[in-house]
């Protein structure tokens, strides 16, 4: 199970857990389960998230793999000027 | 509302038009002479990027009327280079002295105006010539580097 | 809008009496069209001034004065090498105004006539003792140029009427003037504060000063305050710290968004200082 | 042309060619958005509110209309309803709908025969007003009592109990911060502030818009991304993206303010209203900065122990950004992670807010968040490097993040160069000048993530053996000469048979614009792909005249060449001879790539700045600057370094002078250049460079992008050089003169 790190305002819409454990192969199913398993990241996960999966980010690739032991970040879609 | 015959010679060529009173030489050389290489960045004399020369003097096209060119020799970008490229013109692209470019040619314009009363500026009198072109893109170091490269070529090959 | 190109003042002040609308005057336009490109003025009638004879030139007075006409840009006052010896302070001021490309436009009446309390020819002007003369409909009159703004955008010129000449007296000996302004930048802004000194000496002690406070009041100050400061003094550090506190004390200044009335108020003193000890040094030859 | 150095071995990468659009914009033929002009064209103009908040009661355009030439009004009316989220967001700002929610707020746009027409009329044009209470400034808008501007902004993140003005809410951290606290020698806490800034590019924005009554329609503007003009425009008009086909010009300055729209809808709306004629829309200066996208304001806590050797124990910031009368626009999201993104701290708690308020719709400026952060937090840690007398240097490199450091927002770095640009710095002889009297000098280091994203690239090959590059990338700083440079050295040709042509959104896949500093990365990470491409293609085509085995053939010098001695004895077939015969071996060769870019690499940068403070005025003289930031690759070195002057002299400008002024009655106060003071050329010395190269792994040539980096020291650098110089410390910018005397002659009291 690759362990979710959710940031601390994204914690009340997973029953207060940091980390969240879900089953998934890849950050599109890492996505979906966990708006599965907590509806209320949906908005977040709507508006857009970047990743960052065992210390690399990955801005926009649901196909990007994540292992069974993955550390994976959730990070604000990051742009620029 | 009737408008003004205007007879100038512009880059050497004599042109005439009709200008709207209220209407800018910037307007007309953009609007009624295709000239648009002289810019618009502000429209209030402050950013310099509508530069040309008037009778021998440097001024900003957005704060003189179309009308008052009559009888007036106007200088613009397009007529800097001749066969060749001004010497000017070379540096800034050899020195990488624009990024954007909206600003050269009021720059180049201008830097021409003080080669041509200063061929040996200090880099202070560089700057203070040309305090009145915004440049936004490159903190203007590398057109100072520019402007004093062909200021040395110039008085070398005079 | 009806653009005319008199070739009299006397004509130019026909026109402008006769004019119903808005009306403006056009000398080196670097007021007057940054207002119609914004809209704050569309005028009905403009009239051109620079179609009349001799109102692009510099002339010595007989009696050493300096009559300037009223569309000489500040490019060329700058190069006009007796003028800007005889009146250092009032040419620097001119040349302080916008960019060496407003300078090839920007003329000493304009700055004057576009009635801005921070105006940088013109604390310069007002402490050389400088008219202007003023052609009206029913003829000319000669004013002190103090006399001219009424306050910020206004002028006391009557309807119809136009300033057609700008006459600098006599520099005479030992005299020396100085013009400074504060801005936040190097160049391109309008003044803070400015404030021009002008002053003769006999030896090392002044025996007549003018000091011109700008940006400080609806109107540039003529302090006599400040000038009786360093009058019958050699500029020593007493009269020079009077001369500050008085400068100050006369700056009745507003806070905007180009500066707070503390600053200025702090800043007059500074420049009132600062200019003076140039006009001093300038006077006894010292520096140029 | 030589390389400046030669330890990589490339042939071209980090020569200095000339930029193949150098000959048009010093000769005035480049075409600008205001450049263009087509048969027929209209001109528009847009009336503005005058207020800051006020409900539209009526507008009234028949005045405008009896005008002979005046061919067409719009207003809200003449848009779809219907738009929701951040499409609605887009329309709301071009065209006002029952309120205007900031001085500036476009009312109603009208088209007419000529520029000046068209201005009349707008004057003409009736709009009856009720003012409403206002708000503009950040802390101000949060405060209690202050108008709610408008009703439901709040999303998901904000929790109960906050102002309605808050639109957006964000927690995260590591460790005990606490317990850090408790660990350190001192521990310092202070509130800093950032005004508003405008990017300031010279180009006002414009367009020519065409649309008939099909509602399809073409459009020329200056723009960072053409996609998402298209996009944006096609959503607030309800047209279908496909029917607008939109050519960018180009660009004269956008540092992110032209990754947006802000009025080119109404072009098309105009057109479409006018029987289809052209209308062209071009803003002033005074449009430009009182309804274009500046940057937030910034009001920002923070909170640092540090032990006194140096050794950071635990940080916290807490920010309140606005970003104009629009959710989401302000880069809270972005600051919080750069706050500490140069340190390895082991507690760190960020949080921030983000309000609205009656201000223009903010937009990206140069990276976006960061500025204002490494104000508060670099300012900080000079000022408790100042009280325990530690050299700033020192203590920046003794917590600096490095290779294989978790950052402070949750990625492991890899391979970055913080700490060569600290080095780089302490070594610089600008470190060791002496300083006189009323001098002081600070050092403050930044940070930018950098950006890949949607990335489409096509490549060409001529009969000529000569390579035509497309992107969708437009060039702002010299990016088609990196390009280039890239596809050059990748297909072994000289730079001057590559043309990189910056292309309308008919033409190539979809592009996100040029921002994230990412053009150079991913632009040419997608055109080394493309290059390779069609070297498979060409290797093919060679092996089948060869008739050997299309793995036996590899490319290099321009050429196919036999691979080893198994494959044949072949004289190399060059590219020129592949082209020339490509129509009879298979048709023309092209190779495209279209990603959305992964692989960036994280941008570091690290200032030195001297100034002279003059103490009867306040004022600042900058004496010396330097830049020293890791660009991984320096592609087109002269680029780089224009990246890097070009982002210092903006942050100085932001350090310094510039600044949103408003009145109480909400209105912008110096919509014009002689007011908003951006640097001139005499305010700046030469502006030193370093260029650190610390390849980035994800990208063919270790390219890390360097557009943004540079803007982020200055703010604080500059303020702590001021402290230096004067022992006053300005935690307000922007340093402007009133200031700093003030804060002088308060330390002298």
């Amino acid at each position: 199970m690759a362990k979710v790190h959710l940031w601390a305002s994204l914690r009340r819409f997973a029953d207060g857990q940091e980390v969240v454990e879900v089953d998934a192969a890849t950050v599109g199913q890492m996505m979906d389960a966990l708006e599965r398993a907590h509806p209320g990241l949906g908005p977040a996960i709507k508006a857009g998230l970047s990743v960052a999966v065992d210390g690399e980010v990955i801005a926009n690739n649901r196909a990007a793999p994540v292992g069974p032991q993955s550390e994976v970040y959730l990070l604000q879609r990051l742009k620029g000027g | 509302m009737s408008k003004i015959h205007v007879s100038t010679i512009v880059n050497g060529d004599p042109v005439e038009f009709l200008a709207n009173p209220r209407e800018t030489l910037l307007d007309a050389l953009r609007n009624q002479l295709d000239l648009t290489g002289t810019k618009e960045g502000c429209g209030t004399g402050d950013c310099g990027a509508c530069s040309v020369v008037v009778d021998g003097t440097l001024v900003c096209s957005c704060l003189m009327l179309a009308a008052e060119a009559n009888g007036k020799k106007v200088e613009t970008i397009e007529g800097m280079a001749g066969e060749e490229l001004h010497p000017l013109q070379r540096k800034f692209i050899e020195h990488a002295a624009l990024q954007c470019g909206y600003c050269t040619p009021g720059i180049l314009v201008a830097a021409k105006a003080l080669l041509e009363r200063n061929p040996d500026p200090t880099d202070t009198e560089v700057r203070y010539w040309l305090a009145g072109n915004l440049c936004r893109c490159t903190g203007y170091d590398k057109i100072i580097r520019a402007v004093q490269d062909a200021a040395a070529e110039m008085r070398g090959a005079a | 809008m009806r653009y005319h190109t008199p070739t009299s003042f006397a004509d130019a002040a026909v026109i402008a009496a006769a004019a119903t609308g808005t009306l403006r005057f056009l000398a080196g336009g670097t007021d007057v069209l940054v207002q119609m490109r914004a809209g704050v003025v569309q005028p009905d009638d403009l009239i051109d001034l620079k179609h009349i004879p001799g109102v692009d030139e510099i002339e010595q007075t007989p009696d050493g004065g300096w009559k300037i006409g009223i569309a000489v840009p500040g490019i060329v006052l700058g190069a006009h090498d007796a003028l800007v010896r005889d009146w250092p302070g009032v040419v620097e001021g001119m040349n302080l105004v916008g960019s060496t490309q407003v300078q090839g436009r920007a003329t000493l009446a304009g700055n004057l006539c576009n009635g801005s309390p921070a105006a940088d020819s013109v604390p310069g002007l007002i402490a050389a003792g400088a008219t202007v003369t003023v052609t009206g409909p029913n003829g000319s009159r000669e004013v002190p140029v103090e006399q001219v703004p009424a306050g910020p955008g206004r002028t006391n010129l009557a309807k119809g009427e136009v300033v057609s000449r700008i006459t600098l007296p006599p520099r005479g000996k030992n005299g020396g003037d100085c013009y400074l302004r504060f801005i936040p930048r190097t160049e391109m802004d309008i003044a803070v504060v400015g404030c021009a000194v002008s002053l003769r000496l006999d030896g090392d002690r002044i025996v007549e000063a003018r000091v011109a406070l700008g940006a400080v009041a609806p109107t540039v100050i003529l302090s006599d305050a400040a000038a009786k400061a360093i009058i019958g003094t050699t500029l020593d550090d007493a009269a020079l710290a009077a001369l500050t506190k008085a400068a100050q004390a006369e700056a009745k200044p507003i806070s905007d968004k180009r500066g707070t009335k503390e600053f200025r108020i702090e800043v007059a003193g500074v420049l009132a200082r600062r200019a003076a000890k140039i006009a001093y040094d300038r006077a006894k030859g010292l520096t140029k | 042309m030589a390389r400046d150095d030669v330890k990589t071995g490339y042939k071209l990468i980090g020569t200095r060619p000339n930029r193949p659009d150098g000959l048009d914009k010093v000769t005035g033929r480049a075409r600008y958005g205001a450049d263009f002009s087509l048969p027929g064209m209209l001109h528009a103009a847009v009336v503005r509110s005058p207020h800051a908040h006020a409900r539209i009661v009526k507008i009234d355009a028949s005045k405008a209309l009896a005008l002979d030439g005046v061919k067409a009004v719009v207003t809200r009316a003449d848009l779809p309803t219907g738009l929701t989220g951040e499409d609605l967001n887009l329309q709301d700002n071009t065209l006002a709908g029952e309120r205007a929610l900031y001085d500036g707020h476009a009312v109603a746009a009208v088209a007419a025969t000529s520029a000046l027409l068209a201005q009349d009329a707008a004057r003409l044009i009736e709009v009856t007003y009720e003012v409403l209470p206002h708000v503009t400034d950040v802390d101000a808008a949060m405060a209690p009592g202050a108008p709610v501007i408008r009703e439901g902004v709040a999303d998901f993140s904000v929790p109960e109990g906050m102002h309605g003005n808050v639109a957006r809410y964000m927690e995260f951290g590591h460790g005990d911060v606490e317990a850090g606290f408790a660990a350190a020698d001192i521990v310092r806490e202070h509130t800093y502030k950032t005004e508003a800034t405008h990017q300031g590019y010279i180009e006002p924005h414009a367009c020519v818009g065409q649309m008939g009554e099909d509602g399809r329609g073409e459009m020329w503007v200056c723009t960072q991304g053409h996609w998402y003009i298209r996009r944006m425009s096609a959503a607030v008009l309800g047209i279908d993206a496909a029917n607008l086909r939109v050519t960018p010009s180009e660009i004269g300055g956008g540092f992110g303010g032209k990754t947006t729209i802000f009025m080119e809808p109404l072009s098309l709306a105009l057109s479409r209203k006018a029987g289809g004629r052209p209308v062209k829309l071009v803003m002033s200066r005074s449009e430009v900065l009182r309804a274009t996208g500046p940057t937030a304001s910034a009001s920002m806590d923070v909170k640092l122990g540090m032990k006194s050797d140096g050794t950071i124990t635990a940080g916290q910031v807490y920010f309140r950004m606005q970003g104009g009368a629009f959710p989401g626009m302000s880069p809270i999201g972005e600051a919080l992670p750069c706050a500490f993104a140069c340190y390895d701290i082991p507690a760190l708690k960020h949080e921030a807010v983000e309000v609205i308020a009656n201000r223009p719709k903010a937009a990206a400026y140069r990276a976006p968040g960061s500025p204002m952060a490494a104000f508060a937090v670099e300012s900080l840690v000079d000022e408790m490097c100042r009280e325990l007398k530690l050299d700033p240097i020192a203590v920046r490199l003794k917590n600096g993040a490095t290779n294989g450091s978790k950052s402070s927002y949750g990625p492991v770095y890899n391979v970055i160069g913080l700490k060569e640009t600290l080095e780089a710095a302490k070594d610089h002889l600008n470190y060791t000048v002496p300083l006189g009297p009323n001098q002081g000098r600070g050092v403050a280091s930044g940070f930018w993530f950098n950006h890949g994203g949607e990335t489409s690239v096509t490549l060409a090959v001529g009969e000529d053996g000569t390579a035509t590059v497309m992107i969708g990338t437009p060039d702002i700083g010299g990016s088609r000469a990196s390009i280039g440079l890239m596809v050059a050295e990748t297909l072994g040709i000289p730079y001057e048979n590559v043309r990189v042509n910056v292309v309308e959104t008919g033409a190539l896949g979809v592009n996100e614009p040029t921002h994230g500093s990412r053009a150079t990365f991913a632009s040419g990470k997608a055109a080394v792909e493309a290059a390779r491409h069609a070297m498979t293609e060409m290797c093919r085509r060679a092996a089948a005249d060869w008739g050997i085995d299309p793995e036996a053939v590899e490319w290099k010098d321009g050429a196919a060449h036999p691979a080893g001695p198994n494959a044949g004895k072949f004289p190399p077939m060059t590219i020129g001879e592949i082209g020339s015969k490509m129509g009879s071996t298979g048709g023309p060769i092209s190779g495209h790539h279209e990603v959305t870019a992964e692989g960036v690499g994280a941008s570091f940068g690290t200032h030195v700045v001297d100034v002279e403070v003059d103490p009867e005025t306040g004022r600042t003289t900058i004496l010396r600057y330097l830049v020293v930031q890791d660009a991984g690759t320096a592609i087109h070195p002269a680029y780089v370094e224009g990246q890097y002057q070009g982002g210092a002299a903006q942050g100085i400008g932001w350090a310094l002078n510039e600044e949103y002024v408003y009145g109480a009655d909400g209105r912008l106060q110096n919509p014009i250049f002689l007011d908003y003071r951006v640097p001139v050329a005499s305010d700046l010395p030469m502006i030193d460079t370093v260029i650190i190269e610390v390849p980035n792994p994800g990208h063919p040539y270790g390219v890390r992008g360097v557009g943004e980096t540079g803007i982020t020291p200055p703010l604080p650098a500059v303020a702590s050089a001021i402290a230096g110089a004067t022992g006053a410390r300005i935690r307000s910018l922007p340093c402007s003169p009133p200031k700093v005397l003030a804060a002088i002659m308060a330390a002298r009291a």
